[in-house]
């Protein structure tokens, strides 16, 4: 059956094809298959004929964008640290980006982490990704045998069961509440343009945690990160945890305690979302990667909400807008002061 | 082997009784998330099929061990002599243990055989396990020297039958578990029958043909090396460490000391090869710097090292790392991969 | 031995104080040299400026122990580096809201501007801040225990 | 240079080493002249080291004046000459030859270890005059316990065998290190300076010939300074106040003000002493502080309160807030009670009635005079003096005597508080390098250092100093305790407790333990890292350690003192204060000692008087000055100026100032222009101005002046605006400038004071306008003796010798009515004529006035553009809006900023004399950098590890000095050292920690968070 998916597949084929075989890249982003229904294989073609194998569904949930400094950096001639890179024009990289995939690459151009010139995007506006935990949840804990998608509707079956459901019912929560589907950075675009979408109270979530009382949204919070086992997939899903070491593996200085120590968990969850913090795309990566089906996505979610109430900032929109945290204004929000406010009006000490 | 048959009612007997000297664990599903609880005896259900999501190494190996307990207090008198920190404990029963995580004790005795603190922990821990009546898809035991009816590692084994259930007593310590129940309901020859059947079907799953291990060891190490797929893996790898702390017989550790408010402990806790600081040299220098030398040595490791070292592959089928790698990067192919190595 | 009610009677809290060199530091020897008693809870580490304290150090007090944090740096506009407390601000901002959502009480983390001049002021605040932190009582969250 | 002998000579001789003599010593020797400091007693400290704290911070005197006594003790290029004095002066300017008395020690400083054994077994007891007689101390004796230099002398007077050799000699007996010499002999040197520089000091007036005080008759009336004596913690009675007559604490204490000042019937002194009512409402503050049991009755009976410096009338404020009394009364005598020796004070109340009260101590407010053997050294250089006795100087040459090359600062010239005199320390400093400035460094040593030993590869051998401070810390504080818990902390290898950890002594002992024991790494617990850290730093260095080897533990300021009432607790806090240090230090690592180098230029912002003086100071001695003013005219402030209030005309001054520097070939002049941004910071300044020039400079002077506030509405609007014959004061001297001869024609003048200041919504006081208005009024009585003039005022604050307008004033009839914030005077129109009424307290009611003219005292107001200068040069102000200083008491031009230096009415409103005197001062401060060619910049800088750097660029974007980069090839951050001023909010911003910052590293924080939960 003819989707938009099967589409997009075959205009994703057809140009990685086409940039492979022209020499434009030297190797091209994408997905294939899986082995189990309900996942997909990020793979790197690196010939034309391994275009063939690439695929486009909505169990594509992994950012691409993650994989492009290494796989750039493999391109490149190899050279000593601190060695200038060579004269000339250096191998490009094609890649399927949607909006928050490509709203990443923005945060990590202007964070130096990669050129702009070499990447092809092919831009693809998404259309929302499957959440596989929702699709467990909705089998009931049976085994998942097999998938089938259309442009609405997802059906799902297994040993002695097969099940359909709406795709809305079924999508990551942050496709649920995503209003930058487009990219906005890409060279080409893929497939139909999704309209700029008009998400209903998109913090719901967070102001229904807001709402509660310290001890509930502690309560809330212990539960949440209780099943963790420092596995750092999501940290490793994540394309801004670009860090050689991070903070959570250093041991000079050791910030966090390397076990399942409540707090050492608390801490690396806090941490990794802080340093997110006015960066974070919501591409929900962290999220399809963890094992264990912790929503660490609503940390960094609160933060999001935070940068666009307290700085009016929303991350990798504009390559020169810069990133929160590294500019201010003299009229910053400061009510969290409890001396010397402007709220108080006691600046310099005239209250003597 | 004695086998027993058992019902409902001998079950629930049995728990009660267990539960007043020991503590009885056993798979919980709750929240949408299935690991290893504490439960009331009268809690206990017949675990859901497969695997829970945590592995049964938690009861072992587990994160963190307290090696040793020290003061970091001024003026203390033994500021910084460290002290033992274990104590036995009571004793525990883990039920509802499938085949393959049973056996992964046995694999993993082998790296810790002189490790007193697994000793420790194996010595005070019993397993009730509960053979597999329906394989999941994921699950490829039979693959790697086990089965779904499998009884390694366990000391009761109970199979699912009409009416109840067939409890393989395996050890002494199992002997004493059943108590009086032992001498008294002891299997019928049909019953006996019926369980040799099923284990007869259960060898016949689907695999490659002969003992991988086997053939693994017998092949040269370097032909495997530098084979060309591991490129491929790579690629989709994002280097977490799921598939290592979800894996039942990964028991890569490290040692690093914590102190705070004037104590001090020196912890044991999971580490994964999947990390680069796991080989970082002091000197910074770092043999697996590259992510595809990580991603080769856990497939390497659990294939060919460890079977040439222990014999049997480091690997018991359970599929908890197919199922949970975010990448999907699956065991399987890379076994089959390098079977066909030639 | 003491039962946890009474240990709970007894307990003073113990606040972290990260104070600016130039400024709020300075307005904590100004508080000595005018003798403006307050509660002796706090213990002061002195920085350079409130843009050097990040949030992995505010963390880690908190899992050392610490019932409570005070941050304290130059008002706006008199930073002795020009900018660190306006970037500090921002930082904070965010960092005290992410720990009140994940259930860190309010009263436990304060931040303030203190001038070198501000001796009263940051004998009053050291007095408010304590308060705060007794309101709610002995830090367990984010309190690493170990043995 | 023709003929080297032609050239002036390079050192220069201080007199006198109190705070002004060390002050000057200081800036002579910082800024390349060598200095022979004479001081006639056996340690110099002068009166200040007498005072328990000074006003209006309340800082222990003797804390914040150590630090510079010590480094004056220690400078390579002051030669301390104590028990000296100056017999004759011969040559001139450039060429002076000074012929100086050493007067015999008796102990040889070389072999004397202050160790005090020679005082505890002599025989003879005597008066300690340091104690001004209340205490006792040997002949042989210790002047002070933090005496600079730390040496014993032998008083001859009083010494047994110099009396009668042979007869006890105790102290040679158990002197350890043989430096008694009872052969010690005067001897007579001859020293060849270029300029001499004269900081005499003062006499405390002696009330005893006064009969109606009781002094010397009542045991329980003492002078201030004897009761600063009963306060100190190294007093008589180690800070527990005590009465002389039973040693008991007292519960009722007066001051009595204005003892030998104001005085022309029975003490000869009609000037005001200035500081006297300062200091009285201090020890009434203190005295209620040290009080043992709860409210400590304290009255002060005064004539008119003088709190007219920066912050005095918040202070004075904030005593009557607290609970001091004050009556506005001269107390006619003092009588004794009759029964427990206490004393009898009759006055007359608030309600006009007269009032009994009996205290248990009086204080006498004692004034300040000339010293008699300094008046006559003055007479014997040649100098002249002035009628009230003092050194003479003139409002244009507030620093200079009559004789060139001779220069005068602090109290000897006029009764002065401390910011004064150490900013006419500077002054004098600049006055007397001005000719010698080619000899510069001619004469001048340098420090040599042991070479650092390598400590990098040892194991941390800590040693812990934990400091009493007399009794600031010890009395609160377990020290003893803190130290043997010391001694456990790891690494700690030694502790000791000392008395004054900064006293020289404590000092030479330190860097003697650091070799001995082999010290890496010292700890001490004492005060503040803000003023002691480069003293201990220094003595680390003498030792052969790297200076940032050094943590301190803030137990006094942050521990002692803000805990009084818990002992127990703040011991505590003290042993968490010094294992957090302990913590820290174990990581501190040997830092480079970085250098920048100077541009050898000034920047000095405002061309009136201040800013005039001093880029012609500074462009005088041949270094070129940017001189920036906003207006497109010289001149400032003063051309509305009649005249000072010596009498001499401003105008014609100041066209001779603006000639001078219009044709100064040294001073650049940019006028119409202002400062836009400024980057850099000392000896590499960058200012952006609004010419669009950029201007390369080693440091700055900041002298934009004030403005007169202009009452245009409120209850002190007064007419003003609105009635063409009501001024504020300087409209009315514009009128004098044009020699207005509708003046004479005035019948009847009325002055209000204090219009609209010392109010709540302006607070302070403007120190010069009660002496500018009565000089005014002075002069309208010149012009026409007739006219009826009224002052209406508050308080007359015609401080020091401007008490003799007051008096002339009074002579000449003009009338005084003092009103208050009550019953402030009442002024309309009728038909065109100002009618005014205000409540005559004297009388008790209202008086009608209907002047031709009202003129209106009103404050001097900070510039509104300050605040954008503040923000430019990133320096703090008062609530008040003026520029704060780095220290009120001691360091009164220079900026907390390192390199910016302030002068003139941004400071605080100052007549003209201390105007000029502060310029000057600001041009010597910045003189001790720009005579440098390298300055010591920041060791404490940001690195980073390009293993972890992940080049991001974050620590890019929030540095605020563009001291970090992303190197171009390696795309890693790299920090650029000399730039780098140690914030740390790269550190902060980065996430990968692969910037740290030296020695506050995060793993040197974390250790001391986690030194601080250790115990919880």
């Amino acid at each position: 059956m003819e989707t938009l998916f099967s589409q997009t597949t075959e205009a994703i084929r057809r140009e990685a094809k086409d940039l492979l075989e022209s020499g434009k890249v030297a190797a091209f982003l994408g997905f294939v298959k899986g082995s189990l229904p309900t996942v997909t294989r990020p793979f790197v073609a690196r010939t034309p004929e391994e275009t063939d194998k690439l695929v486009w569904n909505g169990l594509c949930v992994m950012n691409l964008a993650n994989y492009l400094p290494g796989l750039l950096k493999s391109l490149e001639p190899p050279r000593r640290p601190g060695e200038p890179p060579p004269e000339g024009p250096l191998p490009r990289v094609g890649v399927i980006a949607t909006g928050c995939w490509s709203r990443n690459m923005v945060i990590q151009i202007q964070e130096n982490q990669m050129d702009r010139e070499r990447l092809v995007i092919l831009g693809v506006d998404s259309h929302g990704m499957i959440d596989r935990r929702k699709l467990e949840v909705l089998a009931g804990g049976r085994e998942i045998q097999s998938l089938e998608e259309t442009d609405e509707r997802v059906i799902i079956s297994g040993r002695d069961f097969k099940m359909e459901t709406a795709r809305q019912e079924v999508l990551r929560d942050n496709c649920l509440t995503c209003v930058h589907p487009s990219p906005v950075i890409l060279d080409k675009k893929i497939g139909p343009t999704v309209p700029e979408r008009r998400v209903h109270e998109p913090f719901a979530r967070i102001e229904e945690i807001e709402r509660m009382d310290a001890g509930s949204r502690w309560a809330w919070f212990q539960e949440e990160i209780a099943t963790c086992i420092r596995c750092y997939a999501c940290r490793n899903a994540c394309p801004l945890c670009y860090c050689p070491t991070c903070f959570v593996d250093d041991s000079h200085p050791q910030w966090v305690g390397k076990s399942i120590d409540k707090t050492d968990t608390a801490t690396f969850h806090i941490l990794r979302a802080y340093h997110c913090a006015g960066r974070c795309t919501d591409c929900g990566a962290c999220e399809s990667a963890c094992p264990m089906g912790i929503k660490m996505r609503l940390f960094t979610r609160k933060l999001q909400k935070d940068c666009l109430e307290l700085f009016a900032s929303e991350p990798g929109l504009d390559l020169n807008s810069p990133l929160p945290l590294t500019t201010y204004q003299p009229e910053d929000p400061d009510t969290f002061i409890i001396a010397g406010s402007k709220k108080q009006g006691t600046q310099g000490g005239s209250e003597k | 082997m004695k086998i027993l048959k058992l019902d409902n009612s001998d079950l629930k007997t049995l728990l009660t009784r267990w539960n007043e000297t020991r503590d009885l664990f056993s798979p919980v599903e709750g929240n949408g998330k299935v690991g290893w609880q504490r439960i009331e005896p009268l809690a206990f259900n017949e675990p859901a099929e497969g695997v829970p999501r945590a592995s049964i190494k938690v009861f072992f190996f587990p994160q963190p061990e307290t090696l040793l307990e020290y003061s970091t207090r001024s003026g203390d008198r033994d500021a910084y002599v460290p002290r033992p920190a274990m104590g036995k404990g009571r004793e525990r029963i883990i039920l509802g243990v499938r085949p393959c995580d049973a056996r992964s004790v046995m694999l993993n005795s082998l790296p810790f055989a002189n490790d007193p603190y697994f000793k420790v922990r194996k010595d005070t821990t019993l397993i009730v396990g509960f053979t597999c009546e329906r394989p999941c898809s994921t699950c490829f035991c039979s693959w790697t020297g086990g089965s779904p009816m499998g009884t390694e590692g366990m000391d009761i084994a109970m199979t699912k039958i009409e009416g109840g259930y067939l409890a393989a007593v395996l050890s002494e310590k199992g002997k004493e578990l059943l108590g009086h129940l032992h001498d008294t309901k002891e299997a019928s020859p049909e019953e006996r029958k019926q369980l040799e059947a099923l284990r007869k079907q259960a060898q016949k799953g689907t695999g490659p043909a002969g003992s991988p291990a086997e053939i693994l060891r017998k092949k040269a190490l370097m032909d495997l090396y530098n084979a060309t797929f591991w490129q491929k893996l790579a690629d989709s790898c994002i280097n977490c460490g799921a598939c290592t702390f979800l894996c039942p017989t990964c028991y890569c550790f490290d040692i690093q000391d914590e102190t705070v408010k004037g104590k001090g402990r020196r912890i044991r806790y999971w580490d994964s090869c999947m990390f680069p600081l796991f080989t970082q040299h002091a000197s910074g220098h770092n043999p697996r710097g590259q992510k595809i030398q990580r991603v080769r040595n856990r497939f390497m490791h659990k294939l060919k090292y460890f079977p040439e070292r222990f014999g049997p592959l480091s690997c018991v089928g359970c599929g908890r790392c197919i199922r949970e790698c975010p990448v999907n990067i699956d065991i399987r192919e890379v076994m089959r991969d390098l079977l066909s190595i030639q | 031995m003491d039962s946890a009610s009474d240990k709970d009677q007894k307990w003073e809290p113990k606040i972290i104080a990260f104070l600016c060199n130039w400024c709020s530091y300075a307005g904590a020897d100004l508080a000595g040299v005018s003798r403006f008693q307050y509660p002796p809870n706090i213990r002061i580490i002195r920085v350079p400026c409130s843009g050097r304290v990040s949030a992995n150090m505010i963390l880690d007090a908190l899992k050392a122990g610490a019932d409570g944090i005070l941050v304290s740096g130059c008002h706006p506009g008199d930073c002795h580096y020009i900018s660190g407390n306006l970037y500090a601000r921002r930082r904070f901002a965010l960092l005290k809201n992410l720990l009140e959502f994940i259930g860190i009480e309010p009263e436990r983390i304060n931040f303030s501007w203190i001038s070198a001049s501000e001796g009263e002021q940051f004998a009053e605040l050291v007095r408010e801040v304590t308060t705060r932190i007794k309101t709610v009582g002995p830090a367990r969250h984010l309190v690493k225990e170990i043995g | 240079m023709s003929n080297p002998s032609d050239r002036p000579k390079g050192s220069v001789m201080v007199v006198g080493g109190g705070i002004a003599g060390v002050q000057a010593a200081l800036d002579m020797a910082d800024s390349g002249f060598y200095v022979h400091l004479i001081e006639k007693s056996s340690a110099i400290g002068g009166r200040m080291s007498q005072l328990d704290k000074t006003f209006p911070t309340n800082d222990c005197s003797a804390c914040i004046l150590s630090p510079k006594l010590v480094e004056c003790g220690r400078h390579l290029n002051i030669n301390l000459m104590t028990l000296s004095e100056v017999l004759a002066l011969e040559g001139e300017e450039g060429a002076f030859t000074a012929t100086v008395r050493q007067n015999p020690r008796y102990v040889d400083p070389a072999k004397c270890i202050a160790c005090g054994t020679c005082a505890e077994k002599c025989p003879k007891k005597v008066p300690n005059e340091f104690d001004l007689g209340l205490g006792k101390r040997k002949a042989i004796y210790l002047k002070y316990p933090q005496a600079v230099p730390l040496k014993y002398a032998i008083d001859p007077d009083q010494c047994i065998w110099l009396k009668k050799p042979g007869r006890c000699g105790m102290c040679q007996k158990v002197c350890p290190s043989g430096a008694i010499n009872f052969d010690d002999q005067p001897r007579e040197i001859q020293i060849e300076v270029g300029s001499v520089i004269l900081a005499l000091g003062f006499s405390p007036f002696d009330p005893s010939i006064l009969d109606f005080t009781g002094y010397g008759r009542l045991p329980n009336v003492v002078t201030a300074m004897e009761f600063e004596r009963l306060l100190s913690p190294s007093g008589p009675c180690l800070g527990h106040m005590e009465r002389p007559s039973d040693h008991k604490e007292p519960r009722r204490i007066a001051w009595l003000q204005c003892v030998g000042s104001r005085d022309i019937n029975r003490a000869c002194h009609g000037y005001c002493s200035s500081v006297c009512c300062m200091y009285a409402i201090k020890q009434a503050v203190i005295a209620r502080e040290h009080a043992q049991g709860p409210d400590l009755a304290t009255s002060i009976f005064f004539m008119d309160m003088r709190t007219h410096g920066k912050e005095f009338e918040a202070y004075y404020d904030r005593a009557r807030a607290e609970g001091v009394n004050f009556h506005r009364c001269r107390i006619h005598s003092v009588l004794p009670a009759g029964h427990d020796d206490n004393l009898i004070l009759r006055y007359v109340g608030d309600d006009g009635l007269i009032n009994q009260e009996e205290f248990d101590l009086v204080v006498l407010s004692v004034g300040l005079e000339m010293d008699r053997q300094a008046a006559e050294l003055a007479r014997r250089l040649g100098v002249e003096l002035d009628p009230n006795n003092f050194v003479a100087t003139s409002a244009f040459r507030p620093v200079s005597t009559n004789r060139p090359g001779v220069c005068v600062c602090g109290a000897v010239s006029e009764p002065k508080d401390i910011p004064q005199s150490v900013m006419e320390a500077s002054a004098s400093a600049l006055e007397a390098s001005r000719v010698l400035a080619p000899s510069r460094w001619s004469e001048t040593r340098k420090k040599e250092y042991p070479d650092e030993r390598n400590v990098w590869a040892e194991p941390p051998r800590i040693g812990v100093f934990v400091c009493s401070c007399g009794i600031n810390i010890a009395s609160v504080v377990d020290v003893a305790a803190v130290t043997d818990y010391a001694r456990t902390l790891p690494g700690v290898v030694f502790a000791q407790n000392n008395l004054f950890t900064c006293s020289q002594d404590t000092i030479n002992q330190m860097a003697e333990i650091i070799k001995r024991e082999g010290l890496n790494r010292v700890v001490v617990a004492s005060c503040t890292p803000r003023t002691h850290e480069p003293l201990f730093q220094e003595t680390l260095r003498d030792a052969g350690l790297n200076k940032f080897l050094f943590e301190m533990a803030n137990i006094r300021d942050q521990d002692s003192w803000v805990h009084q009432k818990f002992p127990d607790e703040a011991t505590q806090k003290a042993k968490d204060l010094v294992r957090m240090a302990v913590a820290k230090v174990r990581q501190d690592e040997a830092l480079a000692y970085n250098t920048v180098s100077v541009v050898k230029r000034a920047l000095v912002l405002g061309a009136g008087v201040a800013g005039m003086t001093a880029a012609l100071s500074i462009a005088d001695q041949g270094i070129p000055v940017v001189l920036v003013e906003r207006k497109d005219r010289l001149g400032g402030h003063a051309r509305k100026f009649y005249r000072t209030w010596q009498g001499d005309l401003v105008q014609e001054y100041l066209k001779g100032l603006c000639r001078q520097v219009e044709g100064h070939s040294h001073i650049d002049l940019r006028l119409g222009t202002s400062v836009e941004r400024v980057e850099g910071s000392v000896g590499q300044f960058k200012t952006l101005l609004s010419d669009g020039s950029k201007v390369s400079h080693g440091a700055a002077i900041i002298a934009i002046g004030a403005g007169s506030h202009k009452p245009r509405e409120g209850r002190w609007n007064y007419l003003y605006g609105k009635h063409p014959e009501v001024h504020v004061l300087l409209e009315l001297d514009k009128r004098f400038i044009k020699e207005d001869p509708a003046l004479k024609e005035k019948g009847q003048t009325v002055f209000i004071l204090c219009a609209g200041s010392r109010v709540s919504e302006k607070p302070y006081c403007s120190r010069v306008c009660c002496t500018h208005a009565i000089d005014q009024a002075l002069h309208l009585k010149e012009l026409n003796p007739d006219m009826e003039i009224f002052m209406l005022y508050r308080d007359i604050r015609t401080y020091g010798e401007k008490e003799r307008l007051y008096q002339r004033a009074r002579e000449k009839g003009i009338v005084f009515i003092r009103y208050d914030l009550d019953n402030i005077p009442k002024v309309w129109d009728e038909q065109g004529k100002i009618q005014v009424e205000a409540k005559d307290p004297i009388l008790d009611r209202p008086v009608r006035l209907h002047p031709d003219m009202l003129v209106l005292a009103t404050a001097v107001r900070p510039k509104v553009d300050a605040d954008v200068v503040s923000r430019a040069f990133k320096c703090s102000m008062t609530s008040d809006r003026f520029f704060l200083e780095a220290h009120m008491k001691l360091r009164p031009v220079d900026f907390a900023t390192d390199g910016i230096f302030m002068a003139g009415l941004c400071h605080y409103p100052k007549p003209m004399d201390e105007t000029i005197a502060q310029a000057k001062a600001a041009a010597a401060r910045a003189s001790t950098i720009l005579a440098q060619d390298a300055i010591p910049a920041e060791s404490i800088t940001a690195v980073v590890d390009h293993g972890k750097c992940v080049g991001c660029g974050v620590c890019t974007m929030v540095c605020a000095y563009n001291a970090i980069h992303l190197d171009e090839d390696s795309r890693l951050a790299t920090v650029d050292t000399a730039m780098c001023k140690g914030c740390g909010a790269c550190v902060a911003g980065c996430r990968s920690d692969a910037v740290t910052l030296k020695n506050i590293g995060n793993e040197q924080i974390m250790a001391a968070i986690e030194a601080a939960m250790e115990i919880c």
